[in-house]
């Protein structure tokens, strides 16, 4: 299953939640930049299609001790065990409907050709996949604002963040166009909810690229987790942390906090577990 | 009025009661026909599942029924291969149920895709390392087996059998059975284990996923023994109740107690796997990843510690030991009893593999999301009950599903009920 | 016989043997897929060439630079505009959802006149026709003053034509709804003299002492405040909030200190105690105060000891003293005023005493602190010509100070106090403490004119509307506002044709003015309005047009303020809560939705949390503590002095004791399904609260009880 | 599912899974071939031998 161009870009993102204020630019944006539809009632959020999703966590102490932050949550474009891409999804989708780049390390979603099994949704511990459960709809003359660049879903098919794909092909076509086949500019291929950010708490490039700004942030890892042989990629940043990364999804979007219990609420511990690790939490023995 | 298509020597009910009786059925149809309209019209809108809850009441009705539909391949495999001919007389049997359990397993798969009309991607678009896909081929593949199986018992019609071509060909299969038996055996061994495969693969959900052997979870080899363990707890079961309703004895006992401890054994073999797998689930996979039993239990009163012990002990332990010991096996009321617990065993142990899974939070500031099926979906769940009565009853009435029947029933001549 | 059945058997087979083999499955079962995925009833944009136009966003006093793609033609995104000096780039999700209100299904498409209790299409000729008819009826009727006009904001080229032809029709009564804007001029003229105002150095400050404002709730210049406060990580400065629940400003800070709702300003004269006691003031700002400075420090030594205000407000008197000395010794501290957003009630007493604050520690007109300096006007109007009617008319008291008391006397006397009212960027009947009281003025006035660009609340109440392009189908200048440390001219530029058979409001005020005749024709001689806003605008049209915007006024302005104290001198009360039932119900500013000028957008609707609204239900906040016999999730009833609602309630650890929390910009009502009929309107529930002394209406909440539904 | 589906590769997994399908395909086809061209074989001979 190995097809690696030579030149493999790896994109991914970081975001700053103690920078993050809750306020739903990056929501929005997302929705208008992907054709996102709205019914009138989406109040019910087990059956609202944000991609982009922004959760609620609190320290779970009483007043006045409570804290809250606010984290955003795109599709975590998880690169599977080991980093072969194998993420949760791909690797069940029957039709071949999800598909993981090699080249890109995007996960992405071929609405014609999925047939709404939903397998892919139970195997996303992210809730980051979203089922068109009914046809979508604009108020008359709204289907005017629809971006070409991303088509509309028919109802009864699964759809979710792709990292913006539409300006990742703009861009390369930008980048073969000025000559420079194999290497796009940081600045030309950014996420709708990146630059969106009033708080400029997103961050987003390529994972591989030491001088992109996301790669000097996290400082991933280039050897797997000694504790945890599926993991790969982990920040060498002790601020940085990923969304569940035990189980060995290995997702290319990385958060950032201050916050000792931000962190702590991106995994899942035993008790005493945190405790043991948390001081070397990201900058494992770190290699070279 | 139709006798002329009723076996030989068989007594039946009057037509009139009869159709009486399916009339009555297809009203149950009819309404799951409704929902089923409802659903292709409209669209999935018209169930009560949601962005948590991608599988629900239909995915665990699929696993259950191929599970206890399996009762037919393992039968089958013991008739054709393992030559155990004491199984003729319930083989047929087994057959026709295997049969209304896969069609109703592909029927409810149409109903449950958002996109029924591009169902066929899968085949076309196969991705092979999804256990789904695994699941669509060898399911399919293996409704032929069930198909070309229950041919030669419907060619044995009165009538049909007049048709020398027809006779001719009943004879031909029932030659090469033991090959289309193996195939079938084959198929049903892979598929049975991807469903399984299905949760066990599932990485990103600690409360399915599994350690296993090569791209095997372990849970891929627990659902093909616990399909062949329970499945013809089943087949006895069905065959029971078609006894009680036509009020007469329609498989020997001897062959009875022979499937039943068969069936124990292969239980009570099962459940202790099952043991070691929750076991080691519980103490090494689960805390690999973060988690403690308690997270999966104590959240809410529904999915609690009740839902595991029923599962493994009163509906696994209880069944197997009934079974195998010969002296509670042979007491019918006991017996009956084991087989009923059986199948809730492998129903509930489905139910926890499909819905427990989705209801569990893996994000530490994620919820517990619960549902209950719409209308709907309990109406287009329900048909396929209705459309197995039916068949069995048509089956029963104009078939020679059970070769003992005769001799069991040859002394006292009384009209019977159906 | 037997022949026949066998011939019908094989017969059949063979035709079913003859389908199977053929072709036509494999054909139908193709093309079936196929049309799934082309379905008609989706729909597939259309492509074409991209183009992108500049332009500002007017929903919100940010006024934001915005970017808008185009294909072929077709807008279809709205994003930050980098480098612009407001917002460089960022924007918030109401501005991104704009094309939303462009396409909103509850646009007004032509002029509508009332006719009974519905609404008949009618040409704009007509429409002109008529308003000028009735108007002159009235100035015929020597009563000119009785034309009011309600603007959202008293800035701009538009607000300025409205209060021109308001000025030459004879009418002083032109009324403003409550703004940042408007506070920021009200307290720096109490402090500081008329024609000030006042503004905050957020992106400089070292330390801001947030009295409720929120900052990242919407106050102010609401994505410059965003980057300010992003920017505190780096510069290492330190927020603390001061409000009674953990709003996302709070949650935000580095401190959050929680208030008795409606205490916020004997806090800060508590803290002001502290910073006197201990001489930890500016002795060189302090010069500059007059009106009885010792006066004023005896008052505070004798009521605001710390434990005293520790009694009034809930805080401790340690953090009261700590935080005194933290703000006093801080590099460069400033103290913000202005709950939530800012343009909701407030209390001058509560907006001066905070502001006293940055007075004492002198961080007046210096790096991160409070600028002073006289409110910039860029607007050149010609001089009106005023005839006898005018003069007279003008010459008469307004009615009231604020919006608040036009609605009392309306309501009030029997006949009526005001004959026609234009409405524009406005909507009082629903953002209007009481707004049920509100509408029953609205709709007792005879002749009201809206210029909506929807069928909202207000324009529902109207007698004709005369509507309005969207800001994305106008030309307009765009002054930023709200406490801004620079002062930017942005241009709205039309990005489209008008969809609808609507009108630039300035075109429209031109209209009926020449309508009018005599001397109000006479004061609006510009063709169009792009002519006149060419012509108010010329000192900086050339920077507008070209640039896009102009700056007006920037970096920290020259000279120390001077400071009158005696306001506060006088120990004005503190407002109290209307009622008396146990519990406190305060309205809660969420960036998600909007409660002032228009609805949000469905968009933003969709991203609102089920803690905020579920289905139809609103959801208010409570502590735990105060939800005794409630069930979390479950329904309840609130009831206030001036109404009723059911509500559902979320417990909140991060909400006081004692306080209900409930969001603002809900509960409207007219006809559009994704925005409307969901939750309640929080402003039904409360009532405005005059303070003595402003006449502003102050109340930051009202008593409630709540109990199992 | 065929050489000729785009998703079609020449790999491990694809050999041994439709590799697997296949075979169990191609079994069950000529099983039921051999049945029926038996079938009507025999039908002929024994419609011969009434002639006689």
């Amino acid at each position: 299953m190995k097809q690696e161009n030579n030149k493999a870009y790896k994109f991914g993102m970081v975001v700053d939640l103690d920078k993050c204020t809750g306020c739903g630019s990056c929501m929005v944006s997302c929705m208008s930049e992907n054709n996102v539809p709205f019914k009138d009632d989406e109040s019910d959020k087990k059956k609202s299609i944000t991609w982009m999703r922004v959760y609620k966590l609190t320290n779970g102490k009483a007043f006045p001790d409570t804290q809250v932050v606010y984290m955003p949550r795109p599709c975590q474009h998880c690169s599977g065990k080991g980093g072969h891409g194998h993420s949760p999804c791909v690797s069940v989708c029957p039709a071949t409907a999800t598909d993981y780049g090699h080249d890109t390390g995007i996960v992405s979603q071929i609405y014609t050709r999925c047939f709404g099994c939903r397998y892919c949704m139970g195997a996303c511990p992210y809730h980051a996949r979203y089922f068109n459960w009914w046809d979508p709809e604009w108020p008359e003359g709204m289907e005017n604002y629809l971006s070409p660049n991303v088509s509309p879903r028919m109802r009864g098919v699964v759809e979710k963040c792709s990292f913006c794909y539409h300006r990742f092909q703009a861009a390369r076509d930008q980048a073969y166009a000025e000559g420079n086949k194999d290497e796009i500019a940081e600045e030309n291929y950014q996420t709708a909810c990146t630059t969106a950010c009033p708080a400029g708490a997103i961050v987003f490039g390529d994972l591989n690229n030491p001088a992109h700004q996301v790669h000097k942030i996290v400082k991933p890892d280039p050897h797997p987790d000694p504790r945890n042989k599926h993991v790969v990629g982990k920040s060498r940043n002790p601020k940085v942390f990923r969304l569940l990364e035990r189980l060995g999804t290995n997702t290319k979007v990385y958060y950032l906090s201050e916050r000792e219990w931000v962190r702590k609420a991106g995994d899942n511990y035993l008790d005493g577990e945190w405790d043991k690790i948390k001081n070397h939490h990201g900058a494992v023995i770190s290699h070279d | 009025m139709d006798s002329a298509l009723i076996p030989e020597g068989a007594k039946r009910c009057s037509f009139p009661k009869f159709a009486i009786g399916i009339a009555i059925v297809s009203a149950v149809i009819l309404w799951g026909a409704v929902a089923m309209g409802l659903i292709w019209w409209k669209g999935l809108n018209q169930t009560n599942m949601n962005d948590y809850y991608g599988f629900a009441l239909w995915i665990w009705a699929d696993l259950a029924i191929i599970a206890v539909g399996g009762g037919a391949f393992f039968t089958g495999l013991l008739k054709y291969i393992f030559k155990i001919d004491e199984l003729k007389n319930i083989i047929n049997f087994a057959v026709i149920i295997g049969f209304i359990c896969y069609s109703s397993a592909l029927y409810i798969l149409a109903i449950d895709i958002g996109q029924p009309l591009r169902g066929w991607f899968i085949f076309w678009h196969a991705n092979v390392h999804s256990m789904l896909t695994e699941v669509a081929f060898c399911l399919s593949a293996y409704f032929a087996v069930l198909t070309i199986e229950f041919i030669p018992n419907i060619l044995e019609n009165r009538q049909a059998n007049k048709v020398p071509f027809f006779n001719h060909l009943a004879h031909n299969m029932h030659g090469v059975m033991a090959v289309f038996a193996a195939t079938g055996a084959f198929l049903s061994f892979f598929h049975q284990g991807s469903l399984g495969g299905v949760a066990g693969v599932m990485f990103g959900r600690p409360f399915a996923v599994r350690e296993g052997l090569l791209i095997w979870p372990w849970t891929f080899f627990l659902f093909t023994w616990s399909a062949a363990a329970f499945g013809p707890c089943f087949t006895l079961l069905v065959t029971r109740i078609t006894e009680a309703v036509t009020g007469k004895k329609l498989v020997s006992d001897k062959t009875v107690h022979l499937l039943a401890k068969i069936s124990g054994w292969m239980i009570v073999t099962y459940i202790i796997a099952k043991i070691i797998d929750t076991i080691y689930w519980a103490m090494v996979t689960a805390p690999s990843l973060g988690f403690t039993l308690s997270h999966f239990y104590t959240n809410n009163s529904f999915y609690g510690y009740w839902i595991l012990i029923t599962e493994i002990v009163l509906c696994g332990v209880v069944p197997g030991a009934i079974l195998i010991m010969k002296s509670t096996r042979e007491n019918p009321k006991l017996r009956l009893m084991a087989i009923i617990l059986g199948v809730i065993g492998i129903c509930l142990n489905r139910w926890v593999m499909v819905l427990q899974i989705m209801a569990v939070p893996v994000m530490s500031f994620d919820t517990w999301a619960l549902y209950f099926p719409s209308w709907q979906e309990i109406a287009t769940t329900i048909l396929p009950i209705a459309y197995g009565i039916i068949l069995i009853a048509v089956a029963y009435r104009y078939l020679p599903v059970f070769p003992q029947e005769k001799e069991l029933n040859s002394v006292e001549p009384l009209t019977e009920a159906e | 016989m037997k022949v026949d059945r066998r011939s019908f058997l094989g017969l059949g087979l063979g035709a079913a043997a003859g389908i199977a083999v053929s072709p036509i499955g494999m054909k139908l079962t193709d093309d079936s897929s196929i049309w799934t995925q082309n379905w008609p009833w989706t729909p597939v944009p259309v492509d074409g060439e991209v183009s992108y136009e500049n332009s500002v966003c007017s929903l919100c006093p940010g006024s934001c630079g915005i970017s808008i793609r185009k294909i072929d033609g077709r807008p279809v995104k709205i994003e930050g505009l980098a480098d612009y000096p407001i917002n460089d780039g960022g924007a918030c999700l109401h501005g991104i959802a704009g094309l939303q209100y462009l396409y909103d299904p509850a646009r007004v498409k032509t002029p509508l006149k009332k006719n009974g209790d519905k609404f008949e299409e009618i040409s704009w000729d007509d429409a002109i026709a008529y308003v000028a008819d009735k108007l002159g009826d009235i100035r015929k009727s020597g009563a000119p003053e009785k034309l009011a006009c309600i603007v959202g904001k008293d800035q701009g080229s538009v607000s300025g034509l409205f209060k021109r032809l308001l000025k030459t029709f004879g009418s002083s009564n032109f009324y403003t709804m409550p703004s940042l804007e408007s506070y920021l001029e009200l307290t720096a003229a109490t402090l500081h003299g008329e024609g000030e105002t006042i503004s905050f150095d957020l992106e400089n400050a070292s330390f801001v002492l947030s009295f409720g404002a929120g900052i990242i709730e919407g106050w102010g210049s609401p994505v410059n405040c965003f980057k300010a406060n992003a920017s505190r990580k780096q510069r290492h400065a330190k927020l603390y909030q001061i409000e009674p629940r953990l709003s996302n400003t709070a949650a935000n800070a580095d401190k959050w200190i929680p208030v008795k709702p409606g205490t916020e300003a004997d806090l800060a004269l508590g803290i002001c105690a502290v910073i006197l006691k201990n001489k930890l003031f500016d002795s060189t700002a302090t010069a500059n105060f007059k009106g009885g400075l010792n006066k004023f420090g005896a008052l505070l030594q004798k009521d605001y000891t710390p434990s005293k205000t520790a009694e009034i407000t809930g805080v401790k008197a340690s953090d009261i003293e700590k935080i005194a000395i933290l703000f006093a010794k801080a590099k460069m501290p400033v103290a913000v005023f202005g709950k939530g957003r800012g343009d909701g009630a407030q209390s001058l007493k509560e907006l001066v005493a905070v502001h006293t604050l940055n007075c004492l520690v002198g961080n007046i007109n210096k790096k991160g602190g409070a600028f002073v300096q006289p409110k910039t006007n860029y607007l050149e109007f010609p001089d009106e010509s005023m005839d006898s009617i005018a003069g007279k008319g003008f010459g008469k008291t307004k009615i009231g100070p604020y919006v608040n008391q036009l609605v009392e006397r309306v309501n009030a006397s029997s006949e009526p106090v005001v004959e026609a009212l234009f409405v524009y960027n406005a909507n009082p009947c629903h953002s209007l403490h009481d707004s049920k009281n509100a509408k029953q003025a609205i709709g007792k006035i005879p002749f009201v004119v809206s210029f909506s660009s929807f069928l909202d609340e207000t324009a529902m109440e109207a007698d004709i509307i005369l509507p309005s392009h969207t800001f994305i189908e106008r030309l307009e200048d765009v002054p930023s506002g709200g406490g801004l440390a620079k002062t930017v001219v942005g241009l709205t530029k039309p990005i489209v044709e008008p969809l609808f058979n609507t009108k630039n409001p300035g075109d429209a005020i031109l209209l009926i003015a020449k309508a009018l005749e005599g001397n109000i024709a006479k004061s609006f001689e510009w063709e169009s309005y792009e002519e006149c806003l060419e012509g108010v605008t010329s000192g900086i049209w050339d920077s507008l047009s070209e640039e896009g915007f102009a700056i007006i006024s920037e970096g920290i302005p020259s000279g120390s303020a001077k400071v009158n104290i005696s306001f506060l001198a006088k120990n004005p009360l503190t407002v109290q809560a209307q009622g008396d039932f146990a519990l406190t119900l305060i309205p809660i500013d969420n960036m998600r939705l909007i409660s002032a000028g228009v609805a949000a957008s469905p968009f933003a609707i969709k991203t609102v949390s089920d803690k905020v609204l579920m289905g139809r239900d609103i959801v208010v906040e409570i502590n735990p503590l105060t939800a005794k016999g409630l069930k979390d999730g479950g329904s309840a009833t609130l009831t206030t002095p001036i109404g009723t609602a059911r509500v559902k309630v979320n417990f909140d650890e991060g909400i006081m004791p004692g306080v209900i929390g409930m969001v603002e910009g809900l509960g409207h009502t007219f006809d559009n399904k994704y925005v409307s009929n969901k939750g309640i309107n929080v402003n039904d529930l409360i009532g405005p609260v005059i303070e003595s002394g402003s006449g502003l209406d102050a109340a930051f909440g009202i008593k409630a009880k709540i109990s199992k539904a | 599912m065929f050489p000729f589906s785009f998703e079609w590769a020449w790999d491990i997994g694809h050999a041994v899974f439709f590799g697997g399908f296949w075979f169990a395909i191609s079994i069950l086809g000529a099983g039921m071939t051999f049945c029926i061209l038996k079938a009507a074989y025999d039908t002929m001979n024994d419609s011969g031998e009434s002639h006689h």
